[in-house]
């Protein structure tokens, strides 16, 4: 029944949709013609805009006539092409591999059913009004319906992102974002929950949490946006999204796994990572396809993607190392899942900080991300008792959280002059970022698993818990045996 | 006939094949298993959690043959498959009623 | 034997080729100097050459002197370098895990062995004469030997391909396109077929089939080529590949394995995929390379490339989530093989539309998508009873097929102004376009087909069947066992 | 003890780096105030930097007017970061693949993790003073230290690396050399070294051998840089690193493996590739990574790039297929691993040509490629006996000096202007750089190895040796069962 | 001495050993298998091909023990393996003739 | 009862148990194990190095069933297994003392 209604619904939405197949583009010509009516611009104005070009800064604004170059800049466009793939690629496969290389054997393809649901539903909602609750004009607090159905979202046009890539591509740069983070979740509430409530709520965690938080914090006009908007009441920095994605699914996934409960087992079975290959795979697709989501964040192929690309390395690289070597000291044995949670951990806490610290800065961010989630993961879970399977938590919750403290303390206009405009009281902007951040999360997060619940219910029962998610949801297994 | 099954050491079963070949026995069947018995398992950490693999891998070999064989087999697994470390495993000695090879339907000590 | 003829054949024209080291770029550089004694350009003709540059369009060609930018422009080549390494990726290692996933675990090697083979051999081709035969200038069905050998095919200089690429750049990313499309058809006669006849038969297979149907296509003086032929008979469009890659793999691959004939057990056995982990590994990796495929194809970093990049991922996502969602209606239960299937199934169908469709065209393609090959693999292959054993037929044929003629439907100037020189009749031309590629690809494959049957014979030995061809054909295992 | 020592080490190095997150970027604020006091450049000056910039040239250095368009060129910076992204992912998960397929299950983690430690390691040391003692200004043999804790090093300043990408992004690109190179040594002293041992020799290594070997061949003052140093003692060619990467790592292996002695049972047990197909996933990805190393080692998005890209592809593909073939010839076999070791092998023969050579030499480089790597790792490994047991020297070491010698004999101006200048002797500096190489290499990896078995010892012990690594040195298993 | 073939539900393993070793028995050696009884298997649908799968994973334990003990070694077994749902599995009971201590050389009951 | 143990060609499996399950037998229980014997093994080239894999890949079934049933059964088994050539494998007969089944408590030929 739901399944039908499900189906009915896009086919609905696909149906409303269609007409704009015209009527975006009839209004994008009449624009265009109409610009076309203006004198030309002079030798050195076109010189000039071909240098902002080089320059990623914007067009000579002071005169009437159009740019001769008014469309995407090909080396930017060509950059955010590549770094919506890369981000993309963190997802499918490595996300999932990341988190399905860590549960058992049996669980193995609902991880990834989860991951791949996701992306389908995700990019569906984005489509229909996603993008444009995110990114439309709108309120301080959530944006408008402009860019319903992808309206007025094409690829010839500039500007919805920034000055020189296309405003599409920008849209398809944001859905991988808007794709990763829900998935995120995932890995707290891996080996129990049900398919269908996985589904329907993030669903409803999309329109209450994650399009809210991203206008806010990445919109022109968003309440928190510091670089963009000079009205917002909370002038935070967040350059790839500490909050909205590390922050908003730690967070999210704590509550979650508190309402869900434990696995069976839990704290009596062993339940180890059935394939640490895989998860070390995942890994380094995470780490590669991290620089799309935080060089990328850069919006062109400039200066400040070319910082971020570095500050993401040596997070990175030190992160791992420096989990590992607190393993080697603390635990005798420096192990692979140490390395590759301290990549993951690197990499979220400069998240946040890529486009706004030193490579210096990113060293120490290295050092912080590979001891605090470390004992996060090691002492406060085992002390406060919840079940977080993959430790979405430990790693995405207080590293997320631990990257917006870092920005705030590290950023500086010497690695990119816009922390200037915001260099006054950015530490208690953070922390009310911090603060919005979290609060809606849990808030959100407790309403919709509560709802839930009550309607189709959290989890699966113990008989299919028991047999394994993959036989008793998906009806197949992730590996079979020889025969004949 | 009888049966022999010996759980010893993984890499110790080349050796084993080797010296039962050397007294002209060439049929057997293997398993892979896990042991739990004197010697102790490792640990494993897995970031938060730890905890103790009791479970070892073993190799299980399984030989029918006729009695008057049983004690030099025996004998030769246990040379072959020793290091005098816990651990090293057991043999096991039952008997067997009937044996068929299913190619040609011989029977008993021409089956096997 | 064989080998040895192979062998020797491989050497002699290497002997040959080498030459050419000397001559082709003798007379690359008589060319430049030629142009070097003409006048200078001015500053304003300087300037349109910048701006065509970034807008991706001709230099300005009404002046004989010559530009001073006459070589590949950086962000466009820069695209065309990552969308050639990302199509590669799709067969090495994306195809060869989605394809090695899907069968048995005795035959992981051998669809491995054959990926790679296919690679090896078609480069080999393709610098001898297939890069030639497809775009050196000819007749309708098939190009000439200007570039045999890869002569005049160099890194500075630009126009085989598109103005601002250059024209080896341009060459390397038709070849991984020339390798991916026989390596498609492995899917439809795995895990029966002698290795000695797959190269053999797509050795032929490429001059009969993929070298005529690619120039027919996409040569400017193609029989098919809509965009870029004015004398074309038949003015079709075919962004990315429908019908040179999936359909012609597609058919060709459902008449091989009616010839080849059903695997031993075939409906009697199950023959469950022997690693569905490895499958979604390989569909994540073929989604993310399509990016190359699909966005590459607008040969730039342009906003057709972006509108590219847009359409592929909306029709991936919805395909994937239309044909899970699907199964979850009509068999109870979303899997993974679904989502996987959908999700290929959506970048199929997208394929030749991606570059001239909108949006919202691309959800509807999308939805398409997940349900007719769905049908087509779930009804139809058990109602004729052929053994295409992992739907190489069903995803691609139906899907290469299905595209053409959404291709007709959907394209659109509004995304894409070279649309309007073709719109008129345009559903007819996709038509006719379905029905050369159709014929041609029977034809050829049932004579190749059956003159391998004849010399070195299709199948291998029922014994070598049952122990898997891993072994028996390349000596390996693909796992083992731990001991010791 | 030790391990607290180190950690305490690494604490320290980031308290000395931090102090310059402040002086670093004064020093580049004070400079470009500094230029700023100049006069305007002309427009004809402003269009020949924008030219410069799509021909990728030098900027008009014949004005004291600061260039308008002074920092990074998108479309170049963005090669840079994709090229970079790629080498990382060579190394992780690609080369963890490769050689983790390749050993039996019980050591697959350790390698991954020797893999791991060695990128955060060789991070941390580049950051400290690696990169400056290789990039920054010194003697014939090693470099300075003005770039300790990347001082100076930004992403709005260009010049480092080359005209138009960023010093940074340049830094990072040539990091990923330095974590890949060590990497590979891995090879052949898989299944028996002690981690700790690992780290100490890998460290030591970089300061005796990477560091000034990476100096003398890229670095513009070293002793062997052909193409920028016009008073290099030996003016040799090396594009992409067949001295620096491949030949360091595999005659250096080749001594350690000899010093280390071999595996328990070698020789006499099998030990066949746990997983034939995590190698052959890991070869795609190197395939893919290597346009990263190759194409990104033009510093830019240009001709030459172009010229590396096709030739990195044919000499992988036909080296590929010739190993495969000589098997299938010799052997009566065509193998996986034949197919994957040729394409390791012909982009490690191609590695140093590939700027320097026509497509005809890449193909007589796959060729060979196929066939020397081919009889080193079958009959020269058994007859001398060693035991290298991933084939580090077999490939890398013979590879290496193989490519050294064919750049020498196909390198030729028709394909990359620069072999102009050093095309009289070149043979000869090519021999002269292959004698240095293996002196240093050798030399200093007698002495580091012999100085760390002193000291930690080289191997682990035989209970170990025999339980595998990954339980004794990481404490996990690579694959655990289904349970419950 | 006697044999017990224990086969049992995956997930019992854990609570049948500790059950075996409150009783004082440490030495065993466990299996994977896959059985086929009354307990029906589970259907798997890959596009077009939906099919059973009748064979289930279970652990089969094999503890050789002195006669005297393997009354409550059964009924051990049975107590903890049990959830009352079919397929809960089997314990067989056969003798063993001799046993032999690789490491020790000892025999019999010394040896197990 | 008697338990017979049968070492047969993997892709035999599937007919063994049909032929088991006409003549009314549906329980039984099944491991992956690998043979040696005279069936000879094949050789695998890993680059320099050469080795011959000399253990196969075979099923072995396991079945506890009344002394009545057993000849049946092993003439079923060796019916459906047989490929005629070489490898084909055995079938050995033992006898179990005690069945009991786990769920009920039901003892010996009610057990199985
Ligand atoms: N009573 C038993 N029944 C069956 N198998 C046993 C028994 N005791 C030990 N084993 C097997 O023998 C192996 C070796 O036994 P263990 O007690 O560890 O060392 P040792 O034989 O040297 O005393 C165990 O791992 C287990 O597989
Ligand atoms: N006759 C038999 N011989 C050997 N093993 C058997 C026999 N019957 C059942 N088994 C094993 O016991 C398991 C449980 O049997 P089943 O009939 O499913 O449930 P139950 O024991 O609860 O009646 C089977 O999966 C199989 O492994
Ligand atoms: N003496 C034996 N004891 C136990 N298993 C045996 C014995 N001899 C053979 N086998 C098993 O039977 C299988 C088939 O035996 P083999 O000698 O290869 O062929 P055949 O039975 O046709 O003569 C072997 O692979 C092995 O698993």
């Amino acid at each position: 029944m739901k399944k039908i209604l499900l189906f009915s619904g896009l086919m609905l939405a696909l149906a409303l949709g269609t007409p704009t197949l015209t009527t975006a583009q009839e209004a994008s010509a009449d624009a265009s013609s109409a610009t076309a009516a203006a004198t030309e611009r002079s030798i050195l104005e076109r010189l000039e805009d071909l240098e902002a070009y080089v320059n990623n800064v914007a067009r000579n604004a002071s005169t009437n006539a159009p740019s001769k170059i008014p469309g995407p800049g090909p080396g930017h466009n060509a950059w955010q092409m590549t770094a919506a793939a890369l981000v993309l690629f963190m997802t499918l496969p490595g996300l999932a591999l990341f988190y399905g290389g860590l549960v058992r054997r049996k669980n193995v393809l609902s991880v990834m059913a989860q991951c791949l649901g996701i992306a389908g539903l995700v990019t569906i909602l984005w489509w229909l009004c996603g993008y444009s609750l995110t990114f439309g004009a709108g309120k301080p607090f959530i944006g408008g319906f402009d860019y319903v159905f992808f309206k007025g979202v094409t690829g010839s046009e500039v500007g919805q992102g920034s000055n020189w890539i296309s405003n599409n591509v920008w849209a398809i740069f944001q859905l991988t974002f808007a794709i990763i983070t829900p998935a995120l979740i995932v890995g707290a509430i891996a080996e129990r929950m049900k398919y269908s409530a996985v589904l329907l709520f993030i669903t409803l965690w999309m329109f209450a949490v994650y399009f809210p938080l991203a206008h806010m914090v990445w919109a022109a006009d968003g309440l928190m946006c510091g670089p963009l908007n000079p009205n917002a009441k909370i002038k935070a920095l967040d350059f790839a999204g500490g909050t909205v994605v590390h922050m908003s699914s730690g967070w999210s996934a704590l509550i979650l796994c508190l309402i869900l409960g434990k696995r069976l087992g839990h704290g009596r079975e062993p339940m180890p990572p059935h394939s640490m290959v895989l998860c070390m795979i995942g890994t380094g697709m995470l780490w590669v396809g991290w620089y799309g989501f935080n060089a990328g964040s850069a919006l062109a192929a400039d200066g400040i993607a070319a910082n971020a690309f570095t500050t993401t390395t040596l997070a990175a690289a030190t992160g791992g190392f420096v989990w590992a070597m607190a393993e080697y000291v603390f635990k005798g044995k420096p192990s692979v899942l140490g390395f590759c949670s301290g990549i993951v951990a690197g990499l979220v806490v400069v998240t946040p900080a890529c486009g706004f610290v030193t490579p210096s800065g990113a060293m120490l961010i290295g050092v912080v991300a590979g001891l605090i989630p470390f004992l996060a993961c090691w002492k406060l879970k085992n002390w406060l008792g919840y079940d977080d399977a993959l430790d979405t938590f430990g790693v995405h919750g207080v590293g997320g959280t631990l990257g917006a403290l870092m920005t705030g303390l590290l950023a500086t206009p010497k690695a990119n002059p816009v922390v200037e405009s915001v260099a006054q009281g950015l530490m208690m902007a953070q922390i009310k970022a911090i603060v919005v951040t979290i609060f809606l999360s849990v808030v959100a997060t407790t309403i919709i698993a509560l709802l839930v619940k009550a309607t189709v219910g959290l989890r699966v029962s113990e008989e299919v818990e028991v047999a394994g998610l993959d036989l008793s949801e998906h009806g197949e297994e992730g590996y079979h045996q020889a025969r004949g | 006939m009888k049966k022999i099954e010996a759980i010893i050491k993984p890499f110790k079963l080349e050796e084993v094949k080797d010296a039962l070949a050397e007294i002209g026995i060439e049929g057997m069947t293997v398993s892979e298993v896990k042991g739990f018995g004197r010697q102790k398992g490792h640990t494993e950490i897995y970031r938060g959690s730890e905890y103790t693999v009791d479970f070892l891998p073993k190799i299980k070999i399984e030989i029918v043959l006729p009695d008057a064989r049983t004690d030099a087999a025996v004998a030769a697994i246990i040379k072959s498959a020793r290091t005098g470390k816990i651990g090293d495993g057991k043999v096991f000695v039952s008997t067997i009623e009937q044996a068929v090879r299913i190619r040609t339907e011989e029977r008993n000590e021409q089956a096997i």
